[in-house]
């Protein structure tokens, strides 16, 4: 019976890779362990714990730890990122206080825009202010693109990750694309 | 009331047409009516008129806030059509578009009533089943609704995107021949002209401040920023404003009001032959006789009463439209601009009696009730002169909110899978 | 005078800013023309002494150019790259030029110079405003078939391109301190002393440079510069500041609520060979903590007889058109004035050598400099007189001079004329932002009264009139802003000299045009409404300015009035005899000018007018050459054709696979939801009609959720994983506006329970295999599992791995036969269904698509929501009491349920339909009736939901809605077609496999 | 498209991250079934619309996701304040005059007006 159980093989949405119009580059992340976590307070210490870095409790901010990072989504909402292969799901799986972790590493697509005017490129369809005031490296937050809804994070003063569900991957790079090409000019 | 028509006009030119009246006048108002008639919106007036013509009732004032007809009236994208699914809904619009269908004469007014056809697109097979369901019904009702090919589509309307190619593709068409548009203003001044002819007081500026009411309940007049003015009925035609004036007479009503836009480009050379409605995609357009492409967008999510909206539902409306028309892209938006819409749950009208005696209600047309104004003015007006709904408007109470008895047109339409 | 005749013959020598060598060549109706660079269309045509370009909207009489801005009503062309790139509408005084521009006049024909269509201007006294609500009624079918087409035929100006537009259109959202709404004078002092605190700050202005009047204004200095000088250098250091962003060629057209303003950039409409990843156009959507309005003013014409024609031109255009494109408009310049500032452009075109042969000011004994200065060039000018009427048709050849309470006529011969009734503050998009303005008097003009929104209007759209005022109110407003937004810093004073201020003048018609007249005074020349038409309206009883509006159509044209809604409601306040703020002003909307389609919709297009969703499997479809259908933004595989079969054959060759062997299909776009926490079955409880406190881990469920009103909603299956974990499916359409649902009542209606919904429909694949040997094919492919019915019914599910990596497996079915639905991780899903099917093709296994799912799945009755219901139906009407756990005291919906109309009787229920020849389909939607024989209007019992071939029934199914549909098993029921009767039997709604044993096989 | 302030991200964020949910504080009986038909409609379908200060819901759905309440003026579409879902319904005097009305006995004031479903 295994000998026909062949290891699957991953086959990622966008086939494209990486794309660059004048300054700026748009290019596909790489795959990456996903969870979305849900807490009270209460709990938010022993999940910390578990997960080796503080989650942060501040709106729009992000913490990290080595590849491992936290973006607050909501309240009660934590977008975790990691490197693919990675222990998330089962470093939660060993919290016993009250959460809900939900494995979405296939979910999400990451794709990452970067360079001088990444912040017009993603303003083309982000109807959020992306100055580094309002924005600053490592705010984080759940918003729109266009018509779709992304998780935007700002890595670094000109490098934003934006992270979409797999279905909607195709339009965001597209559509980064396109004002790439604008902010281009 | 000196009749309209081209030897009227050829006479008057001869004079520098020095010779026309006034179309109707601005009386002051009386202490007493037989009948108000809240609202000089194209419902108001044409309830107003069909109470002076065909009940004999003349002794009627129509009190505006502000200026006849500049409401929704003047706002709205003037899509005339009948083709509802329910028995219910059919009749009152139906009774309508055979009303439109006289009307210029009627009123001896050219209200340009132009049955060029509303085309219906369906873009998936969900929208397929929908139309059809409403063909099937509105054939078994007696009123005309076809379903179109695709190329009897392109033939009807050459300028639409038939690519398949296209995002949503055009699958098909309901087309409803004697559907059409009509010149709002017209509409509006058409009836205030020949209801003011037979009597009947348009009073503008004139707010509404509070409904009186007798020990009994009955309603017995109005206040309004020119003093109070009695009348044992009082019919509230008042659309966006509707819950605001009811609540003057301590009726809650189920309806939202809501920020609905419209707009239209730079006039150009005749392109688009008739009314196209995508429900997929969420458009509408026409192209006025003045060569403006005639554009109704969504409403905003938010209830209020600013008639303003924001920019995203306008570009939303016209990513769809330039779908659809991928030639338009170049041409210009010339004007927009808002009005507020009552919405009822089932997104049916409310046309009926109320829970205080002497006090009607016509309200809740939505995004649509001008196409119902000869209609819905016509079995008000029979409503509030026989106290009792006319057969046609019988179903549309308030009552049904409770009941459950609701006249669902949306929900029948569902949500695709 | 000295003329450059190379580009054009009324170009003046040392006149202007534009460079003689720099030649541009474009074409105007045929004819090639040479510019300069930086000229207008506007300025190149009457360089070239061309004034005639266009035709009026409705008399169609010849007309020219009026304005040197976008207010402009009449020179209207159609601009003309390529089939896919032609404009219609373009106004010529905001076009520029560039070599190789095509252009053609608009609303014509046969030619610009011979137009058949001026025959309206022969029969115009029949033509009067709203004559054509007062005829075309008669005969009655008339309007459609002879009158409407032919108006509508004359009507319309510019041409639809006739090919899809291939040019770009971008966008960007964008935030700002303050955003400075113009650049002339007071819009530049504004942002640079905003700038000069540190704030963020956008200027924008419509021209293709700053400085407004400044411009044309060669008398004045700022900072002991020239004006011009002055605009062009503070917009350049602008530029070079880090905080600063300069937009040109950029229009705030809209001014939303809380300071959102819509901006539209033109970027290569002027340019010759335009980069292919340039867009045309640029929409900027800014959010402002602050906004300055500097839009300054709009000068007025003069109403008079056949003050239309083409030469005569805004004092302030010619001014324009000298001083900045060395333009001479003419050679023999009559002026025609009721305020100074036209005696200013006169003083000008005088200087450069242009014959100025009159002054014609209507005021009685004016007074001022400027007047001496006309005086002492020896310029006659006439006060307390007025121009009468003009002469000439193609071109102004003449005027007649009176004065102004008549007496005797003097004509003089020009060949232009420019007048200046005043200016207008353009408060467009102060009455925008739902200001409301307020009536100055003393001026005869609207100013900012009360301010809706967080902004300043400064400069002449304030009523400031005076250079200096204007630029000490922009300086303070952009320091004061600023500061408001934390931004404090030293902001410097200007010092201007020179200009004239910007006041009075007149409003309404001028003398010789009054209510005793007859003559043809233009007030709104593109849509050609007169004077005597505006005084018809008030004859006829339009008293509010809104009446009088559209029932003449003035300032409804492409210009949207800016020159003529203040003389058309000085008219009419004339007529009606009371004050202008009684009559009222029209409210202000967007668009300030009209704004391209594409700009608004700008990355919405193709490809991105709506995101295309496909599921991981997606290729592998299209590569077996399948069919997709629409489904919300979902592509779905509907059937897969084989060579030479239609869908039909297609469709029963995969249905008949199913029940023989087994049918694989991609089950990925149903909506999941995963719900974890303590309290996940008392939630499910409280948003499902079905119990869920018992139902085992490892088991599945089928679930109903309702709308508060009783109504169903959604349906799924819900798989209990652990006790406090469930997996929850949902329709494929259904999917948001349920997590939606869940999460209100979660968050709003019942807080205190402890559990949490995360949205997993991307994170699974599903792949649906269904039939009698789906067990013996996915057997090899998984681990961990005990596939056996005993370990695993019908109804249960299990965590494993298959094809080596993890599964949630369902057994499950919706086409009756034993199945299973395959969730692996989605970037596994296209492998793991290969090696499906590699698997189970030797056993027959079939890829089948939704088409088939839903013939399947009617065979068995089980319903699909949307299609069987409607949004007004019951589980009870849908034969789904069953699913309502009976001893529930609250979920949503239970209410409603109850409500009378809701348990009466007559409700349309659910049943089967078989029709009396097995081999007619019926049509979905079609209508059911007891008595066919019945005459038109019929009474209808319900109506067709779902209906197919069966293959393997051998006949015709369908599912109905039909009034007591349950208490009518058995009957005959009719559908009535176009083409005949269908007769109808009314049975259950299951058609195969009546007791279900196949679903354990 | 309006600026939105959310009570939990704490900042304005633009509309299109925004849901309207329809008009706050009605309640849904927690003896739902047991309501009469009129009860029942009035909670269901009948609003107050008003023409002025409108309490309503919103939900940050394409930000944090939670749903909070807010009044705004139904007139100008400004936005008065927002609070989180559960919090009682604010003082519309306070709203309207913040300055005028004394701090005195807050509590008191708002305690009564946050179950019911009136002004």
């Amino acid at each position: 019976m295994a000998d026909l159980a062949q290891a699957a093989q991953r086959a990622h949405p966008l086939q494209t890779g990486h794309a660059g119009v004048g300054s700026v580059s748009v290019a596909l992340a790489d795959n990456a362990t996903r969870v979305s976590l849900r807490a009270r307070p209460d709990a938010v210490a022993a999940l910390s714990k578990a997960l080796g870095l503080s989650l942060p409790l501040k709106p729009k901010t992000t913490t990290s730890q080595g590849n491992r990072a936290a973006l607050w989504i909501g309240p009660d909402e934590w977008l975790l990122l990691d490197v693919d292969g990675s222990s998330l799901v089962a470093d939660l799986a060993k919290v016993k206080v009250l959460h809900s972790a939900v494995d979405v590493s296939h979910r999400n697509v990451g794709i990452v825009v970067s360079g001088k005017g990444a912040d017009a490129v993603v303003n083309g369809g982000c109807p959020q202010d992306l100055s580094l005031g309002a924005f600053p490296v490592g705010a984080a937050s759940r918003t729109v693109l266009g018509k779709i809804e992304i998780v935007l994070w700002r890595t670094a003063e000109d490098t934003f990750r934006v992270e979409c569900w797999r279905s909607f991957s195709g339009y965001a790079y597209s559509f980064l694309q396109e004002s790439a090409r604008d902010v281009a000019v | 009331m000196r009749k309209y028509s081209v030897f009227a006009l050829a006479r008057e030119a001869l004079r520098a047409h020095k010779g026309w009246e006034q179309q109707w006048t601005s009386p002051e108002p009386k202490s007493e009516y037989d009948v108000i008639i809240v609202g000089a919106g194209g419902h108001g007036l044409a309830t107003a008129y069909y109470l002076a013509k065909e009940h004999g009732i003349t002794n009627v004032a129509v009190l505006e806030k502000g200026w006849l007809g500049g409401g929704n009236t003047g706002r709205n994208t003037t899509i005339i059509r009948s083709n509802y699914l329910y028995d219910e809904s059919a009749g009152i619009y139906e009774h309508a578009v055979k009303l439109w269908e006289g009307l210029s004469q009627d009123l001896n007014y050219n209200v340009m009533y132009s049955a060029r056809g509303v085309m219906m697109l369906a873009h998936n097979i969900h929208d397929v089943q929908v139309f059809k369901r409403h063909i099937h019904a509105n054939r078994l009702n007696g009123i005309d609704n076809e379903w179109l090919t695709p190329e009897q589509v392109k033939e009807f309307c050459p300028p639409i995107n038939l690519s398949a190619d296209a995002r949503y593709p055009i699958i098909g068409a309901a087309l409803q021949r004697r559907g059409g548009t009509a010149r709002h203003d017209a509409v509006a001044w058409g009836y205030a002209r020949a209801a003011a002819d037979r009597g009947v007081h348009i009073i503008q500026n004139c707010e509404v401040t509070g409904i009186r009411r007798a020990a009994n309940g009955a309603v017995v007049g109005v206040d309004t920023n020119r003093g109070p003015i009695n009348a044992k009925k009082v019919g509230v035609v008042a659309a966006g404003h509707t819950s605001v004036i009811m609540n003057m007479a301590g009726v809650r009503m189920p309806l939202e009001s809501y920020p609905l836009q419209a707009l239209v480009s730079e006039p150009v050379k005749p392109l688009i032959p008739c009314v196209i409605m995508s429900n997929t995609v969420h458009a509408y357009i026409s192209q006025s006789d003045k060569g403006e492409m005639v554009i109704g967008a969504g409403t905003d999510q938010y209830t209020s009463y600013s008639q303003t909206g924001g920019l995203h539902i306008i570009n939303h409306t016209l990513d769809a439209i330039c779908e659809m028309f991928p030639v338009l892209t170049r041409l210009k938006m010339l004007r927009s601009w808002g009005g507020i819409v009552d919405v009822t749950p089932d997104r049916s009208p409310i046309l009926a009696k109320t829970p205080v005696p002497g006090l009607y209600v016509n309200c809740g047309w939505g995004t649509g009730g001008f196409k119902a104004t000869p209609g819905s003015g016509n079995v008000f007006a029979h409503t509030i002169a026989r106290d009792e709904p006319h057969r046609i408007n019988a179903p549309f109470t308030l009552e049904r909110f409770t009941t459950g008895r609701l006249i669902d047109e949306a929900a029948a339409a569902a949500v695709a899978h | 005078m000295s003329i450059q005749s190379h580009s054009g013959s009324n170009r003046i020598a040392g006149v202007g800013r534009l460079v003689p060598a720099k030649t541009v060549r474009f074409t105007f109706d045929g004819q090639s023309l040479t510019g300069l660079e930086g000229d207008t269309l506007a300025s190149a045509l009457l360089a070239n002494g061309i004034h005639l370009v266009g035709r009026s909207f409705k008399y169609h009489r010849p007309r020219g150019i009026l304005s040197a801005g976008s207010e402009e009503p009449n020179a209207l062309v159609d601009v003309e790259r390529d089939k896919s790139r032609k404009q219609p509408n373009v106004r010529a005084t905001v076009q520029e030029i560039y070599d190789g521009l095509q252009v053609k006049s608009q609303n014509r024909w046969p030619s610009l110079t011979f137009d058949i269509g001026a025959i309206n201007d022969v029969f115009s006294p029949m033509l009067p405003a709203g004559f054509y609500y007062k005829t075309f009624m008669w005969p009655k079918f008339a309007w459609k078939t002879i009158y409407e087409p032919k108006i509508r035929a004359a009507a319309g100006l510019g041409v639809v391109p006739g090919e899809a537009d291939t040019d770009r259109y971008s966008n960007r959202f964008a935030h700002c301190d303050v955003l400075v709404v113009g650049g002339g004078a007071a819009g530049l002092a504004a942002a640079l002393s905003a700038a000069q605190t540190g704030a963020k700050v956008i200027i924008c202005d419509e021209q293709a440079e700053a400085g407004g009047a400044l411009r044309y204004e060669t008398d004045v200095t700022i900072d002991g510069k020239p004006g011009y000088d002055w605009a062009t250098e503070t917009l350049a250091s602008l530029r070079a500041l880090e905080n600063v962003t300069v937009l040109t060629r950029t229009t705030a057209f809209g001014y939303y609520a809380q300071n959102f303003v819509g901006l539209v950039e033109r970027i290569s409409d002027h340019l010759s060979n335009p980069g292919s990843d340039m867009p045309r156009e640029r929409l900027w959507q800014v959010r402002a903590r602050k906004v300055i309005l500097a839009t300054g003013a709009i000068e007025r014409h003069m109403v008079f007889a056949n003050n239309d024609r083409p030469g005569i031109l805004l004092a302030s255009a010619a001014r324009a058109y000298l001083n900045q494109y060395g333009v001479a408009v003419g050679r023999k310049v009559g002026v025609y004035t009721a305020n100074d500032s036209a005696y200013a452009a006169a003083i000008d075109l005088k200087r450069a050598g242009v014959d100025v042969p009159v002054i014609v000011d209507t005021r009685d004994n004016p007074s001022s400099p400027v007047i001496e200065e006309a005086r002492s060039l020896g310029i006659d000018v006439v006060t307390g007189h007025a121009v009468f009427s003009a002469g000439g048709k193609r071109r102004v050849s003449s005027i007649s001079i009176r004065p102004n309470k008549g007496g005797n006529e003097r004509k003089v011969v020009v060949d232009a004329l420019i007048m200046s009734a005043g200016w207008t503050p353009s408060v467009h998009l102060f009455s925008q932002s739902r200001g409301k303005v307020a009536w100055d008097a003393a001026n005869e003009r609207f100013l900012p009264g009360t301010y809706a929104q967080d902004c300043v209007s400064v400069g002449a759209c304030n009523g400031s009139d005076g250079l200096q005022q204007a630029l000490d109110e922009a300086v303070a407003a952009g320091g004061k802003l600023a500061g408001e937004t934390g931004f404090k810093g030293k902001t410097a004073a200007l010092k201007a000299t020179g200009g004239t201020d910007w006041v009075l003048g007149m409003i309404g018609s001028a003398p010789g045009a009054g209510a005793d007249t007859t003559v043809k005074a233009f007030v709104d020349f593109q849509n050609d409404v007169t004077a005597k038409d505006v005084r018809l309206a008030v004859r006829e009883g339009m008293h509010s300015i809104e009446h009088v509006k559209r029932f003449t159509t003035n300032g409804m044209a492409t210009d949207q009035g800016k020159t003529s809604n203040l003389h058309g409601l000085a008219i009419a306040a004339e007529a009606l005899n009371r004050p202008i703020p009684a009559v009222g002003l029209t409210t202000f909307r967007a668009p300030f000018t009209p704004v391209t389609f594409g700009a608004i919709v700008n990355h919405a297009r193709h490809d991105l007018f709506d995101p295309t969703r496909r599921t991981p499997m997606h290729a592998w479809h299209a590569a077996q050459g399948a069919a997709f259908e629409d489904v919300g933004q979902w592509k779905r595989a509907w059937y897969y054709p084989q060579a030479g079969e239609d869908m039909h054959a297609a469709v029963n060759r995969e249905c008949v696979a199913v029940r023989n062997q087994a049918g694989i299909f991609d089950a990925s776009t149903l909506g999941k939801i995963e719900v974890v926490g303590p309290d996940a079955a008392k939630f499910l409880e409280l948003l499902y009609t079905n119990p869920w406190e018992k139902l085992g881990v490892g088991r599945l469920r089928y679930g109903i959720m309702l709308r508060e009103d009783g109504f169903i909603y959604d349906d799924g299956v819900v798989g209990r994983l652990a006790e406090d974990r469930f997996h929850v499916t949902t329709t494929t359409g259904g999917a948001p506006r349920v997590m939606n649902h869940m999460e209100d009542y979660l968050q709003t209606e019942f807080p205190h329970l402890n559990v949490w919904l995360t949205s997993t429909t991307e994170q699974w694949a599903v792949i649906a295999v269904q039939g009698p040997k789906a067990r013996e094919i996915i057997a090899p492919l998984v681990e961990g599992i005990d596939l056996s019915n005993e370990a695993m019914p019908h109804m249960s599910v299990r965590e494993g791995r298959i094809c080596g990596v993890p599964t949630r497996l369902f057994r499950m079915s919706f086409t009756g036969e034993a199945g299973y639905e395959i969730n692996v991780p989605a970037d596994y899903g296209r492998a793991v269904w290969e090696a499906v099917y590699e698997r189970g093709k030797p056993l027959g296994l079939t890829p089948y698509g939704t088409e088939a799912m839903h013939v399947l799945r009617a065979e068995k009755g089980y319903i699909i929501v949307g299609q069987d219901t409607d949004g007004t139906v019951t589980p009870q009407d849908a034969g789904l009491t069953w699913a309502i756990g009976k001893n529930k005291t609250d979920y949503v919906g239970i209410r409603g349920l109850l409500r009378r109309d809701l348990v009466a009787d007559g409700r349309k229920q659910l049943v089967g339909l078989k029709t009396k020849d097995a081999h007619v389909v019926l049509e979905e939607g079609a209508q059911i009736v007891a008595n066919p024989n019945q005459p038109v209007p019929m009474t209808m019992i319900g109506h067709v939901t779902s209906s197919y071939w069966s293959q393997n029934c051998g006949r015709s199914i369908a599912m109905a809605l039909v009034i007591d549909g349950t208490k009518r098993l058995g009957e005959t029921l009719y559908v009535p077609m176009p083409d005949g009767v269908i007769e109808v039997e009314v049975t259950g709604t299951v058609f195969f496999d009546k007791k279900g044993e196949r679903l354990n096989g | 498209m309006l600026l939105i302030k959310c009570p939990y991200c704490e900042e304005e964020r633009p509309e299109l991250e925004f849901r309207n949910a329809g008009e706050a504080h009605l309640v849904r009986s927690p003896a739902i079934s047991e309501q009469s038909d009129e009860d029942f409609a009035a909670f269901l379908y009948f609003r107050q619309n008003p023409k002025g200060l409108q309490f309503e819901r919103w939900r940050h759905i394409h930000g944090c996701g939670r749903f909070f309440n807010a009044v705004r003026d139904s007139v100008s579409d400004k936005f008065l304040t927002v609070y989180k879902a559960g919090e009682p319904r604010p003082d519309v005097e306070t709203l309207l005059n913040p300055e005028t009305v004394s701090d005195a006995e807050p509590a008191k004031k708002r305690a009564p007006r946050a179950k019911k479903g009136e002004l």
